[in-house]
Parts: C-alpha cells; structure tokens; sequence
C-alpha cells in the first residue's frame, strides 16, 4: 500500500473541521492565501473559529467573506488594518469580534515554535511598548526580553504550488510566506496546490515543506485571484 | 505649539534630498529593509560606487524595482503588498527566517518613518491610540535592525514637534533609534540629546530648536 | 541477580523475531525514527501492507536502504554515520529543521535500545556513568517523539533485569517508553506496572517475573 | 562596485581570527566538516579556542588535528564519543580539555535561536536527566521544561557544495546538517565551497543559506575525504 495524501474532494478535506476550532491560514495579504479552502470552510459552515493569520481579510471573498458569515469569533494577525477589508473592521467596531495584534516577527516565531516543541522563547521584540503588558520580562546580557508563547492550530489551511502524494511541498516566490511553519504548527495541515507531481519529481534539495508535516492535498489548478475577484466586485458565497 | 505656518515660510529638504542624504550614509553591501512609503525613495538615491541589498520582511531578499505592468506576479511582492522583482543573488524564504534576519540582528539598517521620535531614541510610529491596532513588521525591525534610521517631517501638519522629549504615544520600541533625517536636520540620537550632524542651510540652530520639543546641538 | 545461564537454557526471540513483532505494530503511513544498531532491523520486517517512512536526525527524511558499494556517497549517510540512500519522494533539511520533526512530536514512533527501562518509563540508555559522556539525539528522540519503542535484551549479559522498579543509571528520559519489545516479552508501560502483551511461548510469567524488577502483570 | 565575498587566499579568510574565539564547525561526522579551513585554522595558531560542533573529531585530520595541537580549550558537542576519536579522548582523560554535552537537537535549536535573535527557549528534551541540572525549569500546559540558552560564536567554519559572489549556498544532501543554522549564529562566517557560480545562475527558490548569513567564500574543488585520510594514516599538518 503507497502512502497517498491526494483527495479529490473539499467536504472530505474539512471532514475534521469542528465549531471551536483554532485555524491557521497561510499567505501575506493574497499571496500564498488558500482562498479556495476558506470558501469550503464558509460552506462547511463551523462556527466559533479562532484565526491565526498575518492579515484579516480584504473584500468579500477568502477570510473577508468567512468573517462576514460571522464564523470567526477571535483573529490573532499582525496588521488587520488592510487597504480594502470592509467585513473585519464592520464587525471590530461593533465589538463583534476579538483580535489579538501581535508582532509579524513573534507572529512567526510563535507559530514555527508550537511546530517545533518550544512552549516559550524570549524576544526583544515588543519590549517597552503595549504589546509587551501582562508578559513576563527577563534580561539576558543586560538587554530585558519578554517571554511569548508558542501558538499552535488545530488546523492550517495552505496554498501551495507544486506538491506530491507524500505532502513535499514547494511555493511560488513571496507567495511562501507563513505557509512552510503553519504547515508546522498544526494537527491536520491542509493544502490547496496548483500542480501535483510524481515523487520522483520532486528533488529532495528543494523541497520547502516536507510530507511530514502535511496530512491531506487538493489540486486548484486556478485559484481565484483576490485582487481581481474584488475589482470585480464578487461576493463568496 | 509651532506656527504651523513656518513651514511655508522656511523651506526645508524635499522628500528626494532627504532620501538622498540617507542613501550616501549607507555603506557599499549593506543589507537594508526599507519601511513603506517615504523610505522607499531611498533606493533611488544609490550611487554607482556601491551595492546595497533590500529586503523585504515577507521572505524575499534582493528585492529589486517595481515591475513594468506586463510583468507583474500578483506572488512577487514586498511588505507593502505592491509587486516587485527580485535581483540576480536574491532568494525567498519563509516567514520565520525572513525574521530571523531582523531579530537576529543581520539587518545593517533600516529606515521607517514617525510619528514622534523621543530625546532617548523611543519611536513611536504604528498607532495613533485609535482604531484598529495593527502593527505589522515594525516593531521587529526597531528590535532588530543594527542601526534604525527614522525619516520624516520635522514637525506634524498641525505644527507640532516631531522630535519630543517623551512620546505620547504607544511605542514601536524603547530607545532603538540611532538616527533621525528631517526635512530641517540630521539628528543623532545621544546621552546628551539630540545631536545636530547637518542642518539645514535655510535655518538657523535656534530655530531648530524652537521646532524641537528637547534639547538640540552641536 | 537471575542466573545468566537461564538464557542459553530458557531460548527467547532473536532478534529477527522482535525486529518483526516492532515492524507489525508501525501502522501504514507512519513516520519513524529507528536508532542506530538492533533497531535498523525492523525496516526489513515491514510488510508490503503498508509504506513506512524512515527519518534519520541528520537532516534525512525519507531513507532507503544502504547502497552497493559503487553507490555510496560519503554525503548521503544516517545518523549513525553509515552510507544510505534517499527514496523517492524524500527531502533534506538542516539540523534544527530536522529535530523540529522530532521535537514538535512530529515523528510517530521511534525505536531505541536500552540499559535500563523502569516501571514508570523512564529510559536509561546513553551513558554508564563512565567515560566521555556523549548523548547525540536520544534524548530528543524520547522527549519528542509520540511513540518510544524500546528493543532489547530482557536481561544483560550478566544476568541483571533491564526492565527495574528504579533506574541506576544516568537517565535519557523520564517516563517516556511506551512499549518494551525484549527477547522474552513486549510489555507496555502502565500506572499499573509492567502490562505484558505478549510473551514467549517457552516462558512462564512467573519465570518473566523473575527475570524483570517490578510487578508484570496480564 | 559590486559586492563579491570571494577570497583567494586562506590567510585572508582567517585574517580577524583570535586567542581565545569561539568557532562553531558545520558537519556531522566528517559529511559537511570543512576540513580545509580547520587546517587553515591550524596554520594559523590561535590558541584557546572554544569550539561548537556534533562531533569532537576523528584520527588527525580536521578537528582532531587541531585538538592534537592543544589549540582548542573546550569543546561543546552532543557526541565526542566517535569511532575513530584519538585526540579528544586523549586530552579529555587528561584533564586537558573541556567539554559541553548537549543533546543534539538542543544543540541546534541553540544555535538557531542565536542567529535569530532568541536568547533563551524552553525544551522537554532533557528534562528528569543529568542534563537539566542547574537549568530553569517551568511547566506549560502541565508539561515540565528546561530553560536553554542560545550559542552564539565569534567564527563559523562551513562546508557549501555551491556558492555564489553574495554568499548564496546550497550545500549536498545530508552534507547540510549544521552549516546553514551556524551561517546564522556566527558574527563571520566563513565558507569554503566547491563550486562557484554566477548569481544569475543561483535559484532564488533554491537556497537554502541566503548572502546575509555569509562574509567570505573561498572555493575548494577537491577537498580531502575525512575517512580516506584516516584510512591512509593521514596526520596534519
């Protein structure tokens, strides 16, 4: 029997995905965002969800439109505050929503720590200002450092660009990002990828994420693009 | 409170001058993250006799210039979410290495812009207090870069001081700024205060301290 | 002290035997970490049932078995630094990459010998107390990964249980063992003792109890 | 002027090398040792070196070598206790050198967490064992930990498979190990390599140790196999 990761189908994806659940999406604004998988979340339909991502939505597609279902109960992001998020600020303002800011920085330590086994690290970063209230301080070679904890998911949802039925992954460019630590950091790493290869394709040299930190893969050979799914005004679902 | 109206009377540098200033001061194969906006201007003021490399905290390194429109990749773009290019020698890599250059301190310099720059170097430049806390990359890279250069205007465009004794408010970082480059003056960040390195030649010392909210000198 | 004749008497499982038994409990898709020595064994005893992936500390995922020796690449080796090759659909990474795997719990089982096994799992297997002291990744291993499977001889050579109410020796871990697969028994560590699984059939449990220091139980 | 880290001469590598450095050796076993600029280490003399690396060195090559020359004070490693080690053992059962038993993975997660600004992180790896004394303890999540520190060092000496004139390396398969992590962790690091080429020819989704993590480059075409020059009773210098 041959190890295969590859399903062909998005309710068999989220088949684990429960109200509650702490989600972690990849991308940096749209690049690298799965924004397909979030469309299937907002048709699976959980609620309560807690989102670890770098940005909270733009628009009304991807997590702009998982926010304006009102499935998400908390974002933990670094800068919620895009050009053209219309459904974040909406329900922020209205005291609908919790949002934990965190330093992009610590944002991706904490994430690729809860990958690796670290409960906690300390870090300059924050030191001094309002981000660092209520944490533990601590100095190292007379410089303080405040201690953060690692932040792990339940689930993280990743737009890849090339995979194999092993879970290897590669991305394009920037579109990298938060993708490869998410991948690290949660139970079930679930992965929407533009091309499947054949194992012995993959040269082991290159792979960004390796299989063992994914567990299921679908092929979206053209994934929306947000950008242009908001200039023309399109609403998901 | 300054009379806002000086500035109209007084000329200072332009945005390009003062971008240009900074540019001289960075040394041949620096490594160098240059916030969004203003600083952005400062790529374009590299003479020839020297190699700078930018980088882009979303995992590139050796970012080059905007792209022409038909070559935009909607997945090549820097951490203002604009398109770019990448440099022959450059190379992408994932979040938490592109900040293990920051915080790891092999950022040579980085250049962001302010709201308030305090006497003991504190910055204060993500939030007026108001609104959406949101906070991006920029408290890493005051952290973390060896040198932080601060750009901007002098004073606000209500006519207030830039450059205070305390901020008020909420900090990017606590004593992490090594330089500021005004539209008036080039200010080092000193125990004594604020060290004028170059000034402009249309005002006087007295008056750049009469725009500064902290001791200002030579 | 058990009389170590009682081994060349009483014959236990060889090692092929346990190597077997550890290889029929890897479920299908499992990622596992096999130390170096007896351990290597059990990736020739996995049925064709299912495809296991072998993880190597070295930054090797995805290892194949030892190459001719027209083959072997000084460059390609195991943690234990013995020439291997990398199947298809395998990666590198560099050493912290690597024990991220092992330390994130990542790896779903990891196979190891044993000096000493106490009731309560804790793992005594890198160090006599004597000579240089060199620990390499067992103590990752036991500390990270899901599943720590022991394999070993159930006394040593000088007739001492290896499975003890207390560890003398320096430990690797504590309460980490999962499972004991010895020539006489596979046991599973519980808050109730040593719960046998599986005993030889040339063996009585009260012959097992007293080879073993701490309360076996069915 | 264009950046170019390439050097032509080992005395130029090693020109800021002192008494009493501290030098982390990328390798594992003798796949990634970078024996050639040991030996150059050799050549020129400093003494009282504290040296960070897996091993501690085999037969009188490489880092055996220049702890047969007494040049090295300590030695923080996971295993010292290699299959043909002469020279550590020698000194160690004498008193004559020092050593730092760390557990492997610990071992690189320190040296990580010094090239990335983390002065301090909490593992599970050697809790309960005579590892963790002295060290901090703290439980997360009912689960105990130990306080870590980074490793930082003044030089790291690393072994690339290829190169180019801004540092880029991509190194040969399990011949990775430890070197990119030390790129990140030493003030200077300094690579010899086997191949140089041009930057228009580097992958940008291929490298693995990005320029910044590098100061100079020297290329070694044919570097001596560690365990051929053992077998040939091989002695440096």
């Amino acid at each position: 029997m041959l190890i295969n990761k590859v399903k062909t189908d998005f309710s068999e994806m989220l088949c684990d995905v429960f109200n509650g659940a702490t989600i972690m999406l990849g991308g940096f604004g749209e690049a690298g965002s799965p924004i397909e998988l979030i469309h299937a979340l907002i048709d699976h339909g959980a609620k309560d969800l807690t989102i670890i991502a770098n940005n909270a939505g733009n628009g009304r597609v991807g997590l702009g439109a998982l926010i304006g279902q009102r499935q998400v109960k908390k974002v933990i992001c670094s800068f919620a505050k895009s050009a053209k998020a219309i459904t974040f600020p909406e329900l922020y303002n209205n005291g609908e929503i919790e949002l934990e800011v965190v330093p992009q920085g610590t944002l991706a330590e904490r994430i690729r720590a809860a990958g690796s086994g670290i409960p906690a690290f300390y870090t300059a970063t924050a030191v001094g200002t309002p981000l660092a209230k209520g944490k533990e301080e601590k100095v190292f070679n007379n410089k303080k450092y405040i201690l953060e904890e690692a932040l792990s998911a339940d689930f993280a949802f990743i737009k890849a660009d090339v995979a194999d039925r092993y879970g290897n992954l590669t991305f394009n460019k920037t579109a990298r990002n938060f993708n490869p630590i998410m991948c690290m950091a949660a139970k079930q790493s679930l992965i929407q990828t533009k091309k499947i290869i054949e194992p012995d394709e993959t040269n082991p040299e290159h792979v960004i994420t390796p299989g063992i930190f994914v567990q299921k893969i679908i092929q979206v050979e053209n994934p929306i693009i947000e950008s242009n799914a908001i200039e023309e005004g399109i609403i998901y679902p | 409170m300054i009379n806002p109206d000086l500035k109209n009377v007084i000329k200072g540098w332009d945005r390009n001058s003062i971008a240009s200033k900074i540019a001289n001061d960075l040394p041949h194969a620096s490594y160098v993250n240059l916030g969004i906006g203003m600083p952005e201007l400062v790529s374009q003021h590299i003479k020839e006799d020297r190699e700078i490399i930018y980088h882009s905290e979303n995992g590139l390194l050796g970012m080059g210039p905007t792209p022409n429109e038909n070559e935009i990749d909607l997945d090549l773009i820097n951490a203002g979410k604009k398109p770019v290019t990448i440099l022959p020698g450059g190379s992408f890599c994932h979040h938490a290495d592109s900040f293990s250059m920051i915080r790891g301190g092999h950022i040579d310099y980085c250049v962001l812009g302010a709201m308030e720059v305090s006497i003991n170097g504190d910055l204060a430049n993500w939030s007026t207090g108001k609104g959406i806390p949101a906070v991006g990359g920029a408290m890493d890279l005051v952290a973390g870069a060896k040198n932080v250069f601060v750009m901007t205007q002098h004073i606000t465009k209500e006519g207030k001081p830039k450059l205070v004794q305390t901020c008020t408010l909420p900090l990017t970082g606590a004593g992490v700024v090594s330089r500021v480059y005004s539209d008036y003056a080039v200010i080092d960040i000193t125990k004594e205060g604020f060290k004028v390195i170059d000034i402009n030649q249309n005002i006087s010392m007295e008056f750049l301290q009469n725009i500064t909210d902290g001791k200002v000198y030579q």
